[in-house]
């Protein structure tokens, strides 16, 4: 007798276990207000990535086409993948003397991986993260960016 | 070389040998398992690693110490802040820096946090094992409130590089201490959820309790750490036994067991999470002012020595074992990490089981593949 | 026999009569019978196509909405068009071929799955008057065409060449070999109480009142085990041990792409379908409309303005909805648990219920 | 026990071995002759008993291979390593530790696969990670001219 008994209380004590397990997932099927989805593509006007995310490095230039890269190339020696390698020119200066200027800082993405050593490292700041994040393309080519603008220049006061 | 290739069991006439990986749903990546069945019985198990092997030991040899930081993201990328904490500490002892209570307190808030995240992702993805599909989107739901915090202040969710030597890459951001009390209040409230859909379902008990039954000599003999271990008896919390940053000062209990079974390896990670939440309410309101890294010279070189140095991650034991010749790039870094040891037990726990067994074995032992190939 | 032509919703005897009659004038009885069968089996796979695409869409969405998703929600108003793209995508993908299969049996396995189904549906009444045929013992013939659908899943298990695909096919036989015991117990005890196994009379004898409400608390548990023991013949989560996909990757159709595969897929909703159906028509009046007793006449009356197509609808997916809530809800057991839980608690439940809905019979106790 | 006090122990277990109090442990250098009978002898002795072996390094010193034990009592709480090494590229071979610790099955075969030292006596010493044809990656005479960069 007491085995048949012991026999209904395990089959009550599962039931009544898997009922429990029911009413969580029937709780959440019954309040649609908490979906988490985020329709991604249809949202990106109002997505804001959080102000520290590191989509990729970027060379934060003023509206004078101006950045403060000096070309010393520390964060060519910092990164742990050789993503990055600065190429200077020697330019002469307005009073005459002759300087290591940048040429082209070039930044392959594809090899990059966030660590952040040489946004970091930078001496001068010249060096930042961009919230970018949509990097696809179809051509691994693309992935090898120039940072400093065409043109521009180093800013004034940074050596 | 010539090579010895000793003939195993595995290729016995009667058997009937399947090949579990390197692409299936259940080994979590590219582990390959050659399991040998009788029916559905499993009676040998036979790993074969190296699918994502990297080389991550050798690549350590020929860059400096800040950047071997960044591919012990790459390792356990879920203990991704606890693994570079390790290497941090290491790299501290030998040069004997002190640091600040602030930067220590802020690593063990963040190491408890990615601690819940892993196990988070742990229930989520034993659930779905078992064929449960609901928890899978339940914790990583979740999860997401963490990675959220991770994202807010070191930059990135999963592998954050947060850690250097000397201190912490930024300062917290202001929200920090906000957000995670925020998180701590939500997750309270979700737990007891975790435990009506899976811990206490009759099906889920019936599934995993006296499954893989792994006992306390064999654990310490297959150095099986973290809450594996520990749920067979184990003492071998690194945080209770040779407590490092903050953990010192917080109060927590090791969650120990003796059954040692699939059931209380996963019970373990569960308790786990609470226990982690009691460090970060003890931690979050006294956070000190200060520098959040002390001053490092640009090139580190660490004196000529050995230093090893042994963290809790939220797998089990990792050991950074370091070589140096005093320059500044190490002649030999060697990581003890826990998926590849705990790996060594999958045989011997999962013999005469049947295969949906294995499956629950193989998840309670919570692998991560990049860790166990580095 | 024309005066009855007044097609109504709720009574289609008139409309079919019709059909029938008029054809028999048209032609020879031979040709008559013959048409018939084309516009009826013409009818089923519309049918059939329409509720498969339905409930894949249903069963995506209701999962979603369990798990804090959105579900399918980019191709047309609320993702409804998802599923006649995936049949497309279906339709359109390669086959692919496989080396040192049983070519013959491996052709013929979906086809074998597919027609069980297609059989069972033959004799469900959709409403008064709706069935393609009502045979005197459609219970009893529901469930012999229904598990022939095994022999499908053993043979694609079989003929596939792969140990995934092998060890799923035998854990289905063992798993449907034993639950159909189950399955048939649940419904003996209603035919029990219904004293008939034609469809059309059980579904009569519930004018005044549900079996499920008519035959106190047995009825009520031979319907859940009912629930359980036919999801575990679908092969259904929580017990999809034949395709089990954190085990077997997905069991006996590992090997099966584009309509091989949407085949069985389609045959696991219409199974799904097809049980719901029986278990609506069984245990929850099948198109009979909600009715209290005489008290409530006024209620009645009202229920009664709902067509019957309508209710055997609503409740169809009621029962389907509840499939999908265990299947979302429980993991999975492990082949030994599902044949204890069969052998060890089902089937004594469903004895000892049996025992007891006979009591109740014999005793007039049942309302 | 302290390191102090370990040492003092280590010595009077073997003579052959060479003791030093590291930074942080009890360093204890033995030739690969004696390995397996002092391996035996820390796991089985009750004042010392490692029986966790945390882990098996092996090292290219630059002229000699080496492998590196560090063991940990789970009983008294203490650690220890254990060293030894050998000045035979060719064929480097120590006894292995497997039937003392069982988790040395997969640490030995790590060093085999990434360093090439064998360990006679190990039950299953095949290649782990890497197929047969590859070299040993983690000596300091390995060349790689298409996986290994330099700047």
């Amino acid at each position: 007798m007491k085995s048949i008994i012991n026999y209904l209380k395990e089959v009550i004590c599962g039931v009544w276990s898997l009922l429990k397990g029911m009413a969580v997932t029937g709780k959440y099927f019954f309040s649609p207000g908490q979906i988490v989805t985020q329709k991604y593509p249809n949202n990106r006007k109002s997505l804001v990535m959080m102000e520290r995310f590191k989509g990729e490095v970027i060379m934060p230039h003023n509206e004078k086409n101006e950045h403060k890269c000096t070309g010393c190339g520390i964060c060519e020696i910092n990164c742990p993948n050789g993503s990055i390698e600065v190429i200077s020119k020697m330019i002469t200066t307005d009073d005459g003397k002759k300087k290591k200027a940048i040429d082209k800082h070039i930044y392959r993405l594809g090899m990059c991986t966030f660590c952040a050593l040489c946004v970091k490292n930078c001496p001068s700041d010249a060096l930042a993260f961009g919230q970018e994040f949509e990097h696809a393309v179809f051509n691994r080519a693309l992935l090898i960016k120039v940072l400093n603008k065409p043109g521009s220049q180093l800013m004034k006061g940074v050596e | 070389m010539e090579e010895e290739v000793k003939q195993t069991g595995i290729n016995e006439q009667e058997e009937y040998i399947i090949n579990m990986g390197p692409q299936h749903p259940s080994t979590h990546g590219v582990l390959r398992l050659v399991l040998s069945l009788k029916g559905e019985v499993v009676k040998n198990v036979e790993p074969h690693l190296g699918y994502i092997h990297r080389g991550i030991e050798k690549m350590c040899e020929s860059i400096t110490y800040q950047q071997i930081i960044h591919l012990t993201d790459r390792m356990d990328y879920l203990s991704a802040h606890i693994n570079n904490e390790a290497v941090c500490l290491n790299v501290e002892k030998a040069l004997e820096v002190e640091i600040p209570d602030r930067i220590k307190i802020i690593r063990t808030i963040m190491s408890e946090l990615t601690r819940i995240q892993s196990h988070q992702l742990f229930w989520a993805s034993f659930g779905m094992d078992l064929g449960g599909l609901t928890c899978f989107f339940y914790g990583l739901r979740d999860r997401e409130k963490v990675l959220d915090i991770f994202e807010e202040t070191c930059g990135s969710r999963m592998i954050v590089s947060y850690n250097c030597p000397g201190g912490l890459m930024y300062d917290i951001h202001p929200n920090f201490q906000k957000r995670v009390k925020e998180f701590l209040k939500y997750f309270r409230k979700k737990l007891p959820e975790y435990d009506q859909l899976l811990t206490g379902n009759v099906i889920f008990r019936e599934r995993t309790v006296g499954i893989g039954k792994l006992s306390l000599e064999d654990a310490i003999s297959y150095g099986v750490t973290g809450p594996s271990g520990r749920a067979s008896g184990f003492s071998c919390d690194v945080r209770k036994h040779e407590p490092y940053s903050a953990y010192d000062r917080v109060r927590f209990n090791e969650i120990l067991f003796t059954e040692g079974d699939t059931f209380h390896r996963y019970f373990a990670r569960i308790q786990e999470m609470k226990e982690s939440m009691n460090i970060i309410d003890q931690l979050i309101d006294n956070i000190p002012e200060g520098p959040y890294a002390v001053k490092m010279k640009p090139v580190i070189k660490l004196p000529e020595g050995e230093y090893f140095q042994r963290v809790e991650t939220a797998r089990g034991e990792l050991g950074v074992y370091i070589i140096s010749d005093g320059n500044k790039n190490p002649v030999r870094v060697k990581f003890r990490s826990p998926n590849f040891v705990n790996l060594g037990v999958l045989n011997h726990i999962a013999r005469d089981f049947k295969i949906a067994d294995l499956v629950a074995i193989g998840g309670s032992l919570d692998m991560i593949i990049p860790d166990i190939d580095r | 026999m024309n005066e009855g032509k007044v097609f109504s919703l709720y009574d289609f005897t008139a409309l079919t009569k019709w059909i029938d009659t008029g054809l028999h004038h048209a032609m020879s009885p031979f040709w008559a019978v013959i048409t018939e069968l084309l516009i009826i089996g013409v009818l089923i796979l519309i049918f059939y196509a329409l509720i498969g695409l339905f409930l894949v869409y249903a069963e995506r969405k209701v999962c979603a909405f369990m798990q804090n998703r959105l579900g399918p929600n980019r191709v047309g108003p609320f993702g409804l068009f998802q599923t006649i793209a995936d049949l497309l995508k279906l339709l359109f993908v390669e086959l692919v071929p496989i080396k040192n299969a049983d070519k013959f049996l491996f052709n013929l396995a979906p086809f074998i799955v597919i027609i069980a189904s297609f059989m069972a549906i033959a004799a469900i009444p959709f409403a008064k008057g709706l069935h393609a045929i009502d045979l005197n013992i459609g219970v009893f013939y529901v469930m012999a065409v229904s598990a022939m659908g095994v022999i499908g899943i053993l043979l694609a298990g079989w003929s596939s060449n792969n140990k995934y695909s092998l060890i799923g096919a035998m854990r289905s036989g063992a798993q449907i070999v034993s639950y159909e015991l189950s399955v048939g117990l649940a419904l003996i005890t209603v035919v029990i109480l219904a004293g008939s196994m034609q469809l059309s009379v059980i579904v009569e004898a519930q004018r005044d009142g549900w079996f499920i409400f008519k035959g106190h608390i047995p009825a009520f548990i031979a319907f859940i085990l009912f629930l359980i023991s036919s999801t575990a013949e679908t092969n259904r989560g929580p017990f999809d041990l034949a395709e089990a996909e954190s085990e077997l990757t997905a069991g006996y159709h590992t090997e099966y792409s584009g309509i091989k595969f949407a085949f069985f897929f389609l045959a696991e909703f219409m199974n799904m379908f097809i049980v719901a159906s029986i278990a609506a028509t069984v245990f929850l009046g099948g198109w009979m409309p909600l009715h209290f007793g005489a008290w409530a006449a006024g209620f009645n009356h009202v229920m009664d303005f709902i067509p019957p197509f309508i209710w055997y609808i609503v409740k169809t997916f009621f029962v389907i909805w509840l499939m999908m809530w265990f299947k979302w809800t429980f993991p999975r057991l492990r082949i030994d648990q599902l044949l204890t839980l069969e052998w060890k608690y089902l089937l004594p439940f469903n004895l000892v219920n049996v025992l007891v809905m006979a009591f109740i019979v014999l005793m007039g106790w049942h309302f | 026990m302290n390191k102090t006090e370990l040492v003092i122990f280590v010595k009077s277990l073997s003579q052959e071995c060479e003791v030093k109090e590291g930074r942080q442990f009890a360093e204890a250098t033995v030739p690969a002759s004696s390995l397996h009978s002092l391996a035996v002898q820390l796991r089985e002795k009750e004042v010392c008993s490692f029986d966790f072996l945390v882990s098996i390094t092996g090292v290219d010193y630059g002229q000699d291979l080496g492998a590196v034990y560090h063991l940990r009592s789970t009983k008294h709480g203490h650690m220890m390593v254990l060293k030894v090494r050998t000045n035979d590229r060719e064929n480097p071979h120590f006894d292995s530790v497997t039937d003392i610790w069982k988790s040395a099955d997969f640490l030995e075969r790590e060093v085999y696969d990434l360093l090439g030292i064998k360990f006679t006596n190990h039950p299953d010493l095949r290649r782990l990670f890497l197929d047969n044809s590859w070299g040993f990656p983690l000596r300091k005479d390995y060349v790689d001219d298409i996986n290994i960069v330099t700047k």
